[in-house]
């Protein structure tokens, strides 16, 4: 591939495995106090990452440790989210948990920051493994993609058209989510259940609203849509509740119970599902002061405590999974508040 | 040395009626262009998809137009008059959720819009202030604005957000509902627009908008107040802006800090596309209706149509441009018949 | 019109240029954490694709146009580059053809303009969003992040343990040559020229349109550089790198006091308007500034930089008529 | 004809005492002045003496520094431009003001449209009288065409249509003929007069001192912002007026001096651009200065353009010295020593915000630059060369142009063409604006550079300057070149012959 003498992709190697620190881990060092936990979501002003931050808060708090969170506005400002990283290495914090809105994007600040002494979590959307120590994940991909169309194939009786609106086309988990579901529908089980289409709504109501109108148009036998993303199924949700199809169309996927709640009381929901983004902040937080406090280095094998939420393992790549998602219907929701 | 001692002889009275209407039919074909453009467009989706027009297809496309409508109506007037107002997504958004807090500590719909129509007044006074008392460019203003306004918005709304289960039933039923294909929202906005549009063409004050947007130092030398005008114009976009606001609450059911971001550029698209003309003085806000009808139309057609959302922002740009480009060639069209037609020789 | 000498004394590009020297020096003294080497590099870093994009895009509003499709320009370029990486070829071959794709997509821009006679605030809207549905079609959802290190390190790294980040050398290079060309060639003179007045400088031999299209070309070409600077500097190449970075541009340079109705202003007003903006934001973040508090602090400056040379031209304005009233006259 | 209620002493509108200062220059020092109703009243004065300035404070758009302004012996403050028309003050201001975006008709009634019923504008209304308005004035011009594209003439004429539309008391007229050629004078000048019998006071200035005499019972000059005197014209002569203006006699009015013509130095051959003008041929040759002549419209400017290159032609060629010009390419125009004066200075000659200095070497970018970049000594030398010889009366040569009086910023425009030292010299209407002094000045300059081998081509509409200074004339009508006449043959009746179609020569 050097034919004329230039760098092309097959020279450069492929890196990966998490970011161990070079010190060993002591899992019997105590917890310390006093440090600082900076919280880095892909956007702050946004419910979901408000939830989770507030989870996180709760726990480095639980822990005598100080919590602060600063973001960009934007969920596409990487530029912002990367000046943001270099802010909180300036500013010594000793541990970072940052939900990345590019995989790539804020490696080389990330890696700037550990060299800095910056013990780094990434929740919810991660980064590439050698850019932190650990990633907490909100549930397998693997679990969220299958349950995702188990949830609406049950709802429309295994049969039928469906399609996929999704957030935007570079959301790494969402990709990641629509690979598996793909994949689940290739049990036979489904074999009266076609995907017809994945339409995209950049976590832009109005543009969600419209591309379910459009999916719609296009195919107007479409038995149910999953919107893996907690806004598309929000606007879906709204104009199907508005619309002739309410009921008749199924809909299922992300989102949260206060977001969905009319929606699941007047018929357009069945059920959807979610983990809960306040505990996986709070996992978050434990996982940074575990680190921050030298218990862990990011490991696969190695085990921290997490509170109320109990024992957790590093898995393959530094990854630590929340566990399974909750699904809520009619019978439940009530019981929820986020 | 007297330059000549002729005194004049009468001149033949000039043969004007006829020629008005052809001017004024010339003219509305700029408009016309739009019209075609989006006519031939719907009918190609039709084609392709025929549930395209369906009674809720018509309905949906009217919907997603009324909003930009009603921003672009009052855009326009700003326009005209030489001046923009880029902060007309902030405004949006502040109001929309102003609007729908009270909705949600149980408050009266009309009070909503008129707190959200208020609200509007506000900023469109604070932008027409800035812009008439400071007489500085509207560009830099109201790119401030945008900035301020939505800074203050994200801090006072937070993480807040305002779903459709906070709103009473009837005011998100309006948002949706109409007679058969026609939504009470595409009513509102036909009302504003018609009336706007007669105000301009026959009330002084409007033809004054044109005048001080055509050359702002003639204007001032004939007397107009120019200032107060440009206030005029600026409240009134803030007004349309509030409004749009609180039917977009209505619409959606769903507004957070971030609700009219980035509006701005889809407006001005708009009321470009629609022919009016950014260094002010002429265009009509039928174009801006028009070219906001045809722009959100783009937006239905090509999902309809099948057209992966890939290619959706492509297809957009190009037909943005494919449609300046064709009001361009009609204008020239024009110039060059007026010139033929008034050619003092021959 | 009867202040030209008080206006020229309160000239808003000095100003905005002092206002940045107080604020790093204000931040040095006082702001934990701005003056250490690393974090500057950061600052200069973060603000060099706007800086890049303000060169050009100022002596275009010079000559009373715009551009408002150059962050598009940079996405296409960077989305390119990745796609081409992605298929294996050189990236010594990459880089001029992402080049090269720019003063395409400048090109275009500038004979819609100039052969077409269309407003470029229009045009560019437009291939704002063209170029950006391109760069989806052709990266669609990937992000490319496996350039070679020698390249991020460049586009990323600083020289030893200074402040100075390897890509501010060729900057600097740039912006004395667009120094040059606005303010010290004939050229630049008939950009001023031209935005003024395009008639006048018509009749006055000026090729106004050939100008016109070699400014969208170079717009184009700088955009395009900035999209490769741009995915290399952070790593990624994805279609909506930049997005909104037109904004930015616009914003800083106008709050450098460049004119928007075209034939006023200097590129070191532009410059110092664009590292003021970053520098602020450097400053608030580090004290814990909330984002959305910066926002309007970004506004209230924009504001005041058109609203403030106003207000001092119109109290002296006053203040010199007082004097001529009060003198005795014959 | 010359008729004067002399018996009624009071005037409508005075000045006393007005002083106006712009920064370091005094446009007015305590002028006073009296208009009296059914009298026309001339003011006269050099470039830059204060007479726009006195318009402008008349009319409220500009605010005295000291002084008082008397309607109807009352003193009053005009706040704005709408003050002044109110009360019953119609003003042409001397640079058109115009809407370009919107019709003629809109134009002249802007903010005082004919209403209906709830204060609606009656449109057709405005037609009627904006079409009676162009049959008084003897144009035609539709009223629904945009103001876009006008010639400065016919700007002019909708300028002086708008002030007619409200029957003032009160008519100010700033150079209203400047850009008009004999036929529409004479028609203003009726216009003029049936309302001086009506009983309004007109304040009417021009720089041709014959119009002066023709329509006015009264004088004020002003010299340098001051009072010079303010007298009856009868009994006056036209030198006992330039006197007062000037200070000093002035020489010969029309220094034309003899040259033997050389080479052709600009060959004109079939030039056509459609539905403008047809067919043009003519030569210009070294040494010669040859006059054109037309009524307005007739497309003088246009073919000047078109050679130029600022406009493309569609048929036919033009060559300089030999060497055919490219169409529609004015720097290559430029380099083959071809300069252009056009006709409008705000649109086309100056950069309004731009220094006299940087005016003027805007045409010399070629010229002025050492290794590729400005030298701006060599700018400015050449600059300030050009104002001096010029007389360009400015306070600093890095003052905008804005600031400069219209005549001044005309002498800015010669200044920036002769600069480049053309060899073929185009000027359209030179001397519109500029007062008899510097006019005679701007003609021995012309005949010098006539004298020193350059071809001049002299667009006019001031049919004197033409028969002056002209060794041949050539005559348009209608986008066609109906005569060539050389200086024995022309005369008013021959030229005007031509121009109006009535001969063919
Ligand atoms: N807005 C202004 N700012 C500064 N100086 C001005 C301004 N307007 C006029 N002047 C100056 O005031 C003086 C008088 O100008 P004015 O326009 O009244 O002359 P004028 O008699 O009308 O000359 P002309 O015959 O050339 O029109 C001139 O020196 C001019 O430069
Ligand atoms: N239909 C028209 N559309 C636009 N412009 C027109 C039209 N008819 C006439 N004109 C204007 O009238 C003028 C006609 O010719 P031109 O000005 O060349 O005549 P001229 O003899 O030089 O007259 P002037 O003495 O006014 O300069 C042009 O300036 C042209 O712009
Ligand atoms: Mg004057
Ligand atoms: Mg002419």
């Amino acid at each position: 591939a050097t034919a004329c003498g230039g760098t092309t992709k097959s020279d450069v190697k492929k890196e990966s495995g998490a970011a161990a620190s070079a010190g060993k881990a002591d899992p019997n060092a105590p917890t310390k106090k006093g440090l600082t936990v900076g919280f880095l979501p892909k956007q702050v002003n946004n419910p979901y990452f408000t939830t989770a931050d507030k989870g996180g808060q709760k726990a480095v708090e639980a822990l005598g440790s100080t919590f602060k969170e600063v973001g960009p506005t934007s969920a596409t400002d990487t530029s912002g989210q990367v000046s943001y990283v270099n802010t909180l290495t300036q500013q010594q914090v000793d541990a970072i948990a940052v939900s990345a809105q590019d995989p790539g994007a804020l490696c080389t600040a990330l890696k700037q920051a550990m060299k800095n002494g910056v013990k780094v979590v990434t929740y919810d959307s991660d980064t590439k493994p050698d850019c932190r120590n650990v990633f907490v994940s909100q549930a397998g991909a693997e679990d969220l993609g299958r349950t995702q169309v188990q949830l609406l194939a049950e709802q429309i009786g295994y049969k039928g058209e469906i399609a996929i609106l999704s957030a935007a086309q570079t959301a790494t988990n969402q990709n990641l989510w629509i690979d598996y579901m793909k994949d689940e529908l290739k049990d036979p089980k489904y074999k009266d259940v076609k995907l017809v289409k994945v339409a995209y709504g950049n976590d832009d109501a109005q543009q969600s609203f419209q591309q379910t109108q459009g999916l719609l148009q296009e195919y107007p036998k479409l038995a149910g849509i999953v919107s893996p993303t907690t806004v598309g199924i929000k606007a879906a949700a709204q104009y199907l509740s508005g619309s002739k199809y309410r009921g008749k169309v199924k809909l299922s996927g992300l989102g949260t119970p206060n977001d969905l709640r009319s929606y699941v009381k007047n018929g357009t929901v069945e059920a959807f599902e979610l983990w809960d983004p306040a505990k996986l902040g709070e996992l978050a937080g434990h996982a940074s002061v575990a680190l921050a406090s030298g218990q862990i280095t990011g490991k696969e094998g190695q085990t921290f405590e997490a509170g109320e939420l109990g024992t957790y393992t590093i898995g393959k790549d530094g990854v630590v999974d929340l566990g399974k998602p909750t699904v809520f219907d009619k019978d439940n929701i009530d019981d929820f508040d986020f | 040395m007297t330059v000549t001692t002729t005194e004049p002889a009468p001149v033949a009275p000039i043969p004007a009626s006829s020629s008005t209407r052809l001017v004024d039919r010339v003219f509305k074909m700029r408009e016309l262009a739009i019209f075609v453009l989006l006519l031939a467009m719907l009918a190609l989706t039709q084609v392709g998809n025929s549930a395209f027009l369906s009674e809720q297809g018509i309905k949906d496309l009217l919907l997603n137009a009324t909003i930009l409508v009603l921003v672009a109506t009052g855009q326009a007037l700003v326009v005209i008059t030489r001046n923009v107002d880029l902060s007309v997504g902030s405004t949006l958004g502040i109001s929309a959720f102003a609007a729908g807090t009270y909705l949600q500590g149980g408050g009266h719909p009309v009070v909503a819009v008129v707190l959200a129509v208020l609200l509007g007044v506000g900023f469109g006074l604070l932008n027409g202030l800035l812009v008439s008392l400071g007489q500085v460019p509207a560009l830099v203003v109201t790119l401030g604005t945008l900035y301020i306004i939505r800074g203050i918005d994200s801090i006072w709304v937070g993480s807040r957000q305002i779903t459709a289960a906070d709103l009473p039933d009837g005011f998100v039923d309006f948002g949706s509902g109409g007679i058969s294909a026609v939504p009470w929202l595409a009513l509102i906005a036909l009302a504003v627009l018609v009336s706007t549009a007669y105000y301009l063409k026959h009330f002084g004050s409007g033809r004054e908008l044109y005048a001080l947007g055509s050359d702002p130092e003639a204007a001032r030398l004939a007397g107009i107040p120019v200032r107060r005008r440009i206030l005029l114009a600026y409240t009134f976009c803030g007004v349309l802006a509030g409004l749009a606001g609180a039917l977009y609450l209505a619409r959606f059911g769903n507004v957070d800090s971030g609700t009219g971001s980035g509006y701005e550029l889809t407006v001005v698209s708009a009321v470009v596309v629609g022919g009016v003309v950014f260094t002010g003085g002429s265009g009509t806000v039928y174009g801006a209706a028009l070219g906001a009808l045809l722009l959100t139309s783009v937006n239905s057609v090509l999902p309809a149509l099948g057209v992966s959302s890939v290619w959706v922002l492509a297809i957009n740009g190009i037909l943005l441009i494919l449609a300046i480009a064709v009001d361009r060639v009609v204008a020239l069209r024009v110039a060059s018949a007026l010139k033929k037609r008034n050619a003092r020789h021959g | 019109m009867a202040d030209s000498a008080l206006a020229r004394a309160v000239r808003w590009d000095t100003v905005v240029g002092a206002l940045l020297i107080v604020v790093l020096l204000l931040s040095f003294g006082f702001v934990d954490g701005f003056g250490n080497a690393l974090n500057l590099s950061f600052l200069i870093g973060n603000t060099l694709p706007i800086a890049l994009i303000a060169l050009p895009m100022t002596l275009l509003v010079v000559s009373g146009e715009i551009d408002l499709s150059v962050a598009s320009t940079a996405g296409l370029s960077g989305a390119v580059m990745g796609a081409l990486w992605n298929q294996g070829l050189p990236i010594e071959t990459i880089i001029p053809v992402c080049l090269l794709l720019g003063v395409v997509c400048g090109l275009v821009n500038g004979l819609l303009v100039t052969r077409l006679g269309l407003p470029s605030l229009a045009v560019t809207i437009g291939t704002l969003a063209a170029y950006r549905g391109i760069a989806q079609i052709v990266l669609g959802s990937d992000a490319v992040t496996d350039f070679p290190s020698p390249y991020l390190d460049f586009a990323a790294g600083r020289i030893g343990d200074t402040f100075v980040p390897y890509a501010l050398l060729p900057f600097l290079a740039l912006l004395a040559v667009a120094v040059i060309a606005l303010h010290a060639t004939p050229f630049g003179r008939s950009l001023f020229a031209t935005g003024a007045n395009e008639e006048a400088a018509r009749f006055a031999g000026v090729r106004v349109k050939r100008q016109k299209l070699i400014l969208f070309t170079v717009t184009g070409l700088m955009a395009s550089l900035t999209g490769v600077f741009w995915a290399l500097h952070y790593a990624s190449a994805r279609f909506d790198n930049a997005t909104g970075l037109e904004l930015s541009v616009v914003a800083a340079v106008l709050l450098g006091g460049i004119d928007f109705d075209g034939g006023k202003g200097t590129l070191g007003g532009a410059i110092a308007g664009v590292f003021l903006l970053g520098a602020l934001q450097n400053v608030m973040s580090l004290g814990d500034v909330s984002a959305q508090s910066q926002i309007v602090v970004t506004g209230v400056l924009l504001v005041l930089s058109v609203l403030g040379p106003r207000v001092v031209r119109q109290i002296s304005v006053a203040r010199a008529g007082r004097r001529a009233a009060s003198a005795p006259t014959s | 004809m010359t008729h004067r209620s002399a018996k009624d002493p009071a005037p409508v509108l005075a000045l006393r005492g007005i002083s106006k200062s712009f920064g370091a220059v005094r446009a007015l020092r305590d002028v006073s002045l009296d208009l009296f109703p059914g009298e026309v009243h001339a003011l006269a004065g050099e470039n830059g003496a204060g007479k726009s300035t006195l318009i402008k404070t008349l009319a409220g758009v500009h605010r005295p520094d000291s002084g008082q302004v008397l309607l109807d012996g009352e003193p009053v403050t005009f706040h704005g431009p709408a003050d002044a028309r109110d009360a019953g003050i119609a003003v042409i201001y001397q640079e058109p003001t115009l809407f370009p975006d919107l019709s003629i008709a809109e134009n002249i009634f802007m903010g005082r449209q004919p209403r209906r019923a709830l204060g609606r504008i009656d449109h057709r209304a405005t037609r009627t009288a904006t079409v009676a308005l162009m049959h008084r004035l003897g144009v035609e011009l539709d009223p629904d065409r945009p103001a876009r594209g006008l010639s400065i003439a016919d700007q002019q004429i909708v300028e002086i249509a708008k002030a007619l539309s409200f029957d003032a008391r009160v008519l100010i007229m700033d150079e209203p003929t400047a850009a008009l050629t004999g036929s529409e004078v004479a028609r203003l000048f009726g216009v003029v007069r049936a309302l001086r019998e009506q009983g309004a006071a007109v304040l009417f200035i021009s720089h041709r001192l014959e119009e002066i005499f023709r329509i006015c019972e009264r004088v004020t000059t002003l010299r340098d912002g001051a009072l010079i005197a303010s007298e009856p014209l009868a009994g006056m002569t036209e030198e006992d007026l330039v006197r007062r203006m000037v200070g000093r006699d002035l020489d010969e009015l029309y220094p034309k001096q003899h040259v033997e013509a050389g080479e052709v130095a600009l060959s004109v051959r079939r030039l056509t651009r459609e539905g403008v003008f047809t067919d043009v041929s003519f030569d210009v040759r070294c040494g010669e200065i040859v006059g054109m002549a037309g009524l307005v419209g007739a497309g003088r400017t246009e073919v000047a353009r078109a050679v130029f290159g600022v406009d493309r032609w569609d048929a036919g060629e033009v060559e300089v010295a030999g060497r055919a010009l490219v169409n529609g390419a004015p720097s290559t125009a430029m380099a083959a020593g071809l300069a252009l004066v056009p006709e409008d200075r705000r649109a086309q000659g100056l950069v309004m915000g731009m220094s006299i200095e940087r005016n003027i070497g805007l045409t010399g970018l070629r010229t002025t630059r050492r290794a590729g970049l400005m030298d701006r000594g060599a700018e400015r030398s050449r600059s300030l060369d050009w104002a001096v010889r010029l007389q360009v009366k400015y306070a600093r040569i890095a003052d905008a142009v804005s600031t400069l009086s219209g005549g001044n910023q005309q002498k800015v425009v010669l200044a920036k063409w002769l600069a480049t030292g053309p060899a073929v010299l185009i000027v359209d209407e030179p001397t519109r604006g500029i007062d008899v002094g510097t006019k005679a000045e701007v003609h021995r300059l012309l005949s010098a550079l006539a004298a020193d081998g350059v071809a001049v081509l002299m667009i006019s509409s001031d049919l004197p300057e033409i028969l002056g200074m002209a060794d041949r004339v050539l005559v348009m009508h209608e986008g066609r070149l109906t005569a060539e006449i050389p200086r024995s043959d022309a005369t008013e009746e021959t030229v005007m012959a031509a121009a109006t179609g009535r001969a063919a020569a």
